[in-house]
């Protein structure tokens, strides 16, 4: 009898594996010969919820962008030479399906968001993408971006990781194919930028972080003693951009309140994980271990550590003595979205279309040769890198702002 | 015995079963890969070149399963491996091959502890092996490159890592193929090799008839963090830097090779052989799935699925075996 | 006997007990970490100990059962964290949060037959089938929520928010609920025929085929028992952080099985109870919330975790050396 | 109404030997009936088939005649049969109460009664008279405490039928006394008592009939009253020893002393003294327990020594570990030939070229061919029935296991000076035993000094030069071949 069952568990086995080859999961319908069955019962619930801010209040796509923003690269469409970009009259469907891979580390919810608003412009630019997640190991990587090659794919968008990023270029350039890096900076020895990339620099992020919350404090807490404002300044020593936003952080804060320099507190998630409970543990052990600390700024690096941090305020009920912002606006704009209102206040916004569709297009004018590394988007290049590093221009959104700028993103995307 | 004989003996064994499985594996992505390229030369290379470091990993814990003990931590040795030879290439004016030298035995040192724990102190080497690897590695890796993945660029290291003979099959391809064929007749035709299977069958019974499991228990973590340490050198100088992650997530498909190879847990059975093909048929699964460009999220289900395959394979083959001696093993 | 005998006796009785020797470290290592900053017994921080404390807790529960009746099982972080997907998912989905709940058990309860099936039935290596499991729920919570985080909203649920928000002056509900299994499974595994029964499958099998009993049905029991424990878990840290999140709680299992050691629960199986389990959790929640208090540098903490894990396992054989060496002199 | 226990034609074979033929006989309540017989008589094998761990091949057991057939062991518990073992079954981590009720805990709803079970053990402690409370730890406690215990679970069952498998070995005087009173208050209570012992003296005090056994046939039963021991000996090892001994070719040549043990002090045994000579079959003869083993694993280096000297051929040595005493040509073969005499997973090939995998290699590599011809040659040697070398040894018979661990220590490749041999016809068919018997004296005539460990009384006299008598861990007494007699070792074997 538990012959059969062993069998059953082998056909089982072999039923799921089959079925997860013919669930392409968000990427297009597989170029495979064989007529794809019925999605596996598998399939996720269709309202992908990461980003339930863009599907409802997704407006009719508006042709001409209202130039509300001041003029300059804001607006992702209004660019010198953005070839091959929704408005430049030229019908992307005339020439082939481009087949593009998103490349990346770790399954983050900003990652999937990114893939997500990519798929949506699948038939704006008429290309096909490819998910591949290295789950953090780079050498799988490596030998990804070789097999994609012999694939036959167009070009890569990729988060190229910060701890191997010479290797990882190198790789990219033996496959030939154009490629633009996202979040992760490339920088040579002399610290130019060396890979056409769509991102935060670390250092501006922690910057911004620390100047909104100094520049807003007094909303929330009114007019106190700055000697008793302290930081909770969060990273993940391992990811040098997490680190980078740390430093950023504590450059800004020094040099805002330059006294308060014994009232930093750095909290590194290393001992823990990239998860929630690490984020309360080191969040809570350090708010009630230091009650000399009337007021606490935290501009955390990660958006789950933010949120684990608010909830630390919450049970040691210190709402109205902590200030929470962070980057990237996934976790922040849905629990908005769910009636959250505490002092995890604001965030910077990253809408996944102002990664993707900078870097979709860009791509597709270097795949079809309308662009060179050197000539995409040099007018907005800073003098000292090689390529430019499309720095993208962010908000910083609190819970009244956050709708009104999705929904100018979405329309600027041509969706 | 007769040739007839053998071919009976063939068909019924581990290995033959290993090699269905791996042909029908190719056979089903070769059908269903775009323009049929998964069997290309270049294809087969690169699952080679991605079965590197596993080779490394799965002949030291092999050897440990075949002796009835069990290793969680090389992959955690590997990171912690990696992150020194970073750290001391780029401090420090020492020599690269003194570097490889201290990169290998500290390996060795992290094999000892376990082997401390598991014969002084009783401990079993699974919860053993996962706290020496899980904690004190992963903690030396942070604690000697300083949370930094600092670069590696040294001529002799990048030649190992990118190298290719006749610029097709690469150089670290050669090595571990060499390793597991070295590894592979040691344990098959060797003195060493034969009192590595006698103790995994029982180790007072070895004992008493002369042989020393004590002794080769020591050898044999060592030899397992050794390897581990290998594989994070040859990791770290693919990558041209001290990764942290490494090669932590690397112990998992060792283990499920392992199995494959049909290294059952009682100790005292299975071969290189098996485990070579198991590597085969997980590294070769994972590279078709890629090129399937399935999505990755299912990555996670269809290893965990594997295992339960490869678990299964091992129960119906030990049931005629533990019927025999009365369910002694169970 | 005389009545300062028995007074003596109780006395010895006391210090004799494992248990003793337990509590004894673990004040030290409390008072060792007060003396390094005050504010570490500040209410404040006792409660923020309970909150990181209560999903160990409640996992170490299950897996003290287990681990006593001489089993072991890998798979109840990830299966505490699909709970808690499985959860929000539900009540994103408008399921009324009492129905959703006993969903959620009842795929606790399924994982835990899975896993008896594959041990007891198949006679897979305890821990290697439920890392595959593991392994697998991992990957199945990445498919459902895409990576992403499932928010609960606090307009229509606050009900389930409460269970894992509100707490009585320094006591957290979750905690609360972890105390209370403890109890429970405390006076089962004191009290009960079935307790008694569990403790003899895993000391001594065949005395225990002896005296009638059934290994097979009562590690198949612990092992449900086990994963409907673990979705509590994932329910409780859902509702305490508002939302389902596909990596959280993953690693807390072993930080489960770490307590459990430090608490004299033997890893051979027979030894062990729920009072010790305590303490154990008390011991390694207060060690961790005490270095970071201390600002120990991140890194050493790692490899601290790692030495109080080890030495609990060196302790582990010691006292069961002792019990050993006892044993011969009394020859 | 008188109990009733019937053995009808009981048989039980294993795998090479006979453990039963046909044995009847009946014991009847209010009486304590002994089992006499020497080791490999069949004793243990009947209480087994009484506890239901085995069952007989042929006959049936009758309780009040009614025929019972147990499938496992707890459904004779149910059937109020209890058998008290040598190797106690008890529950170390647990206290002590919940050991003597190990399948009834007084459960209501689930939960234990707790002070119910306290008060119901401490009448019985009080009964054993033990300074041990309820609560204590089982672990924790004395061997002669923890054999008390697992005679009060059977006591506390109120089993009609008990049977009791060398109780006293660990008791002290004291405590065999309290012993001896309780059994007497179950046979005024008409229980059906089964006494298993080698004691004489306990024999006369305690039991009312006595059934001898020798090598699984039924000799005689006695009355107690009507009998005495000179008899009781006879009955037990008087056969006609006939010509397995006679016609024994022996080795005559005596060489000088080979191994000398002066004063040897374990955690077992205390100030063992003898000497082996070249060529010379030292017997070893004592009853289960008596420390011969734990005397050869000390010599040998399985097991610490604490203090003691040890000369080979005159030079002292002292060895760590088996592989030190082995490569100095001491071969040991165990007493437990599945636990720790051969690796059940492994060919006969690969079990018998362990000691001397160093000496069959070409080059670095091993020689299968050597291998195979070691291993074909132990086969032919010993004649041991098997289709090839490559047969695993789960898959042999008793005999042919206990062949192949011979053929390992004395394979042509092996050096051996001294050749332990402990208990090696056991469990083993009287064919085979007489090709054990002349092995060893062929062994001896290379000049090898055999250690031959036996319980089985005859094979000890007849088959060794010189012979040493052990109990409880020292040696009682030394006699040769020709002035030993049966009685005479039986005395100083079992008498204080």
């Amino acid at each position: 009898m538990k012959k059969i069952i062993a069998l059953l568990i082998a056909i089982m086995m072999l039923a799921t594996l089959a079925a997860c080859t013919k669930d392409e999961g968000p990427a297009s319908p597989s170029t495979s010969a064989s007529a794809s069955t019925s999605p596996s019962a598998s399939d996720a619930p269709s309202a992908s919820a990461s980003t339930p801010a863009s599907t409802e209040s997704s407006t009719q796509a508006s042709a001409s962008p209202e130039g509300s923003a001041p003029a300059g690269p804001t607006d992702p469409s209004v660019n010198a030479n953005s070839i091959g970009f929704f408005f430049d009259d030229v019908d992307p469907h005339s020439r082939r399906t481009y087949d593009i891979v998103w490349a990346y580390m770790r399954p983050m919810a900003l990652f999937l968001n990114i893939h997500d608003a990519m798929v949506e412009l699948e038939d704006v630019l008429n290309f096909k993408l490819t998910g591949y997640c290295a789950n953090s190991d780079i050498d799988a990587m490596l030998q990804n971006i070789e097999i994609f090659a012999d694939q036959g794919v167009d070009g890569y968008i990729i988060v190229i990781d910060a701890t191997a990023n010479m290797r990882i270029k190198e790789v990219l350039d033996e496959t030939g194919l154009p490629y633009i890096g996202i979040l992760n900076s490339v920088r040579d020895s002399n610290g130019s930028e060396i890979v056409p990339l769509i991102g935060m620099e670390g250092f501006t992020i922690g910057h911004m972080m620390t100047q909104w919350l100094y520049d807003n404090y007094k909303k929330y807490w009114g007019d106190i003693d700055t000697s008793k404002i302290g930081m909770l300044n969060y990273t993940f020593s391992p990811n040098i951009d997490f680190h980078e936003r740390h430093l950023g952080n504590i450059e800004k804060f020094n040099e805002l309140l330059p006294g308060n320099g014994d009232l930093i507190f750095p909290a590194d998630g290393v001992s823990g994980a990239l998860d929630e409970q690490t984020g309360y543990d080191l969040a809570s052990a350090i708010f009630a271990g230091h009650p000399e600390v009337e007021y606490w700024f935290v501009p955390s690096c990660l958006e789950l550590y933010a949120f684990a941090a608010s909830r630390a305020a919450e049970t040691l009920n210190m709402e109205d003595r902590v200030l929470i912002t962070t980057a990237n606006s996934d976790v922040l704009s849905a629990q908005w979205d769910n009636g959250y209102d505490g002092c995890f206040v604001s965030c910077i916004a990253t809408h996944a279309l102002q990664y993707a569709a900078p870097a979709l297009s860009g791509l597709v004018s270097l795949i079809n040769g309308t662009s060179t590394f050197d000539t995409l988007w040099s007018t907005i290049r800073n003098p000292r890198d090689l390529y430019t590093y499309f720095e993208m221009d962010v908000e910083i959104l609190t819970i009244d702002t956050y709708k009104a700028f999705f929904d100018r993103v979405r329309a600027e995307s041509g969706l | 015995m007769g040739a007839a004989e053998r071919v009976k003996n063939f068909l019924k064994s581990k290995t033959f079963t290993l090699l269905c499985i791996l042909v029908a594996i190719m056979a089903f992505f070769w059908y269903f890969s775009a323009n049929h390229s998964f069997l290309s030369v270049r294809n087969i290379t690169s699952i080679l070149y991605s079965m590197v470091l596993f080779i490394l990993f799965s002949i030291g814990v092999s050897l440990l399963v075949i002796f009835g003990e069990f290793d969680l931590s090389p992959g955690y040795v590997g990171t912690a491996a990696g992150a020194t030879l970073a750290t001391i290439l780029s401090g420090t004016g020492i020599p690269w091959f003194l570097v490889m030298l201290i990169c290998l035995l500290l390996g060795i040192v992290f094999g000892l502890i376990n082997a401390v724990l598991v014969n002084k102190f009783r401990v079993q080497s699974f919860i053993a092996t996962l706290a020496v690897g899980s904690f004190l590695a992963k903690g030396f890796s942070y604690i000697i490159s300083g949370g930094r993945a600092i670069a590696i660029d040294h001529p002799v290291i990048d030649w190992l890592a990118s190298y290719k003979l006749w610029d097709v099959v690469p150089v670290t391809v050669i090595i571990s193929v060499a390793l597991i064929l070295v590894y592979g007749i040691v344990l098959a035709k060797t003195q060493f090799g034969r009192s590595i299977y006698l103790c995994g069958g029982n180790k007072e019974a070895a004992r008493l008839a002369g042989l020393d499991p004590k002794k080769l228990s020591y050898l044999l973590f060592a030899n397992s963090g050794m390897l581990g340490a290998m594989a994070g050198v040859l990791f770290a100088s693919r990558l041209k830097s001290g990764n942290l992650d490494g090669t932590n997530s690397y112990s998992f498909p060792a283990v499920t090779a392992v199995i494959f190879g049909g290294i059952s847990f009682g100790g005292g059975s299975g071969n290189m052989v098996g485990c070579f093909l198991g590597l085969l048929i997980i590294n070769a699964f994972n590279n078709g799935l890629t090129i399937m460009r399935v999505s990755p999220n299912w990555t996670g289900v269809a290893s965990g699925a594997l295992l339960i395959l490869a678990l299964t394979l091992d129960y119906l083959s030990n049931r005629r075996v533990r019927r025999q001696i009365g369910g002694k093993t169970s | 006997m005389t009545d300062n005998d028995k007074s003596g006796s109780v006395i010895k009785k006391i210090t004799g007990a494992k248990e003793f020797t337990l509590v004894v470290i673990w004040a030290v290592l409390v008072l060792v970490l007060w003396l390094l900053n005050r504010n570490f017994l500040s209410p404040g921080n006792i409660r923020s100990i309970f909150n990181s404390a209560f999903v160990i807790g409640i996992l170490a529960v299950g897996l003290s059962c287990l681990l006593i009746g001489g089993k072991i099982d890998l798979s109840s972080g990830n299966t505490g964290m699909l709970a808690g997907v499985l959860i929000s998912i539900l009540l994103r989905d408008g399921v009324h949060w009492v129905p959703a709940i006993l969903i959620t058990l009842a795929f606790g309860a399924v994982t835990g037959a899975v896993n008896a099936f594959f041990v007891n039935g198949l006679k897979f290596a305890p821990f290697i089938s439920t890392l595959a499991v593991s392994s697998i729920y991992g990957g199945v919570a990445l498919v459902i929520t895409n990576s992403a985080n499932i928010p609960v909203s606090s307009q229509d649920h606050d009900w389930f928010l409460a269970l894992g928000t509100k707490s009585f002056g320094v006591l957290p509900v979750p905690f609360l609920i972890a105390l209370v299994l403890l109890a429970v499974y405390g006076g089962v595994l004191w009290g009960t025929g079935f307790g008694r029964r569990v403790y003899m499958t895993g000391g001594n099998a065949n005395a225990a085929r002896l005296a009638g009993i059934n290994p097979v049905k009562i590690t198949s029991i612990l092992f449900v028992n086990n994963s409907v424990i673990a979705s509590v878990a994932g329910i409780l840290f859902a509702a305490f952080m508002k939302m389902g999140s596909p990596i959280a709680i993953s690693g807390s299992d072993l930080d489960g099985i770490t307590a459990a050691i430090l608490g004299g629960v033997a890893f051979t199986g027979g030894s062990g109870n729920m009072f010790g389990v305590f303490i154990g959790l008390m011991m390694l929640t207060s060690f961790q919330n005490g270095l970071l208090m201390a600002g120990l540098d991140s890194y050493y903490q790692v490899v601290a975790k790692g030495l109080l894990l080890i030495g609990a396992l060196i302790l582990d054989y010691y006292r069961e050396n002792a019990r050993l060496r006892a044993l011969k002199a009394g020859k | 109404m008188e109990k009733l226990l019937e053995f009808k034609n009981i048989s039980k074979a294993f795998p090479g030997v006979q453990a039963l033929d046909n044995v009847s006989f009946s014991a009847r309540g209010g009486a304590v009936s002994a089992l006499l017989g020497e080791n490999g008589a069949g004793k243990s094998t009947l209480l087994k088939i009484l506890s239901g761990d085995i069952q007989p091949d042929a006959g049936s057991v009758c309780i009040d005649g009614e025929d019972r057939r147990f499938a496992s062991p707890y459904q004779s518990i149910k059937a109020s049969v209890s058998v008290i073992y040598q190797e106690r079954q008890l529950l170390g981590a647990m206290n002590v109460m919940e050991n003597v009720f190990l399948d009834d805990l007084h459960e209501k709803f689930g939960i234990v009664n707790r002070s119910e079970l306290k008060r119901k053990t401490q009448e019985i402690i009080d009964i054993f008279e033990l300074p041990v409370k309820p609560t204590d730890i089982v672990g924790r406690l004395s061997v002669a405490h923890q054999q008390m215990i697992e005679i009060m679970k059977a006591y506390r069952r109120g089993s009609d039928i008990i049977a009791f498998d060398e109780p006293t070995a660990p008791l002290t005087d004291k405590e065999i006394a309290i012993l001896f009173k309780l059994i007497r208050e179950l046979k005024e209570r008409g229980k059906i008592i089964l006494y298993v012992s080698h004691r004489m003296a306990e024999i006369f005090q305690i039991t009312d009939d006595i059934i001898v056994l020798k090598d699984g046939q039924l000799v005689t039963t006695l009355r107690t009253s009507g009998t005495n021991e000179r008899e009781l000996v006879k009955a037990m090892v008087g056969r006609d020893i006939g010509d397995t001994y006679s016609n024994l070719k022996r080795n005559e040549i005596m060489g000088d002393v080979l191994l000398e043990v002066k004063n040897l002090e374990t955690d077992y045994v205390h100030d063992v003294s003898f000497e082996l000579r070249r060529g010379e079959v030292l017997g070893f003869a004592g009853l289960v327990g008596a420390g011969r083993t734990e005397v050869m694993r000390a010599v040998f280096g399985a097991d610490p020594i604490i203090s003691g000297e040890i000369k080979l051929e005159g030079k002292p040595v002292r060895f760590k570990k088996p592989k030190d005493a082995i490569g100095s040509g001491i071969a040991l073969c165990p007493e437990d030939r599945k636990d720790q005499g051969l690796i059940l997973g492994r060919s006969i090939r690969d079990n018998v070229s362990i000691p001397v995998l160093s000496k069959l290699k070409r080059g670095l590599f091993m020689s299968y061919r050597a291998e195979e011809a070691l291993a074909a040659e132990a086969v032919r040697k010993y004649s041991i029935r098997t289709p090839s070398t490559d047969k695993r040894t789960v898959e042999l018979s008793g005999g042919n296991q206990q062949k192949t661990i011979l053929g390992r220590w004395t394979s042509d490749k092996m050096v051996t000076k001294v050749l332990i041999l402990d208990e090696p016809t056991k469990g083993i068919d009287v064919g085979t035993k007489a090709e054990v018997y002349q092995m060893i004296h062929d062994f001896a005539a290379t000049g090898i000094g055999v250690i031959f460990i036996s319980s089985e009384l005859p094979e000890v006299l007849n088959v060794s030069d010189n012979i040493i008598v052990m109990q409880n861990g020292r040696v009682t007494g030394r006699v040769s071949r020709q002035e030993a007699t049966e009685e005479l070792v039986v005395a100083m074997s079992m008498l204080e």
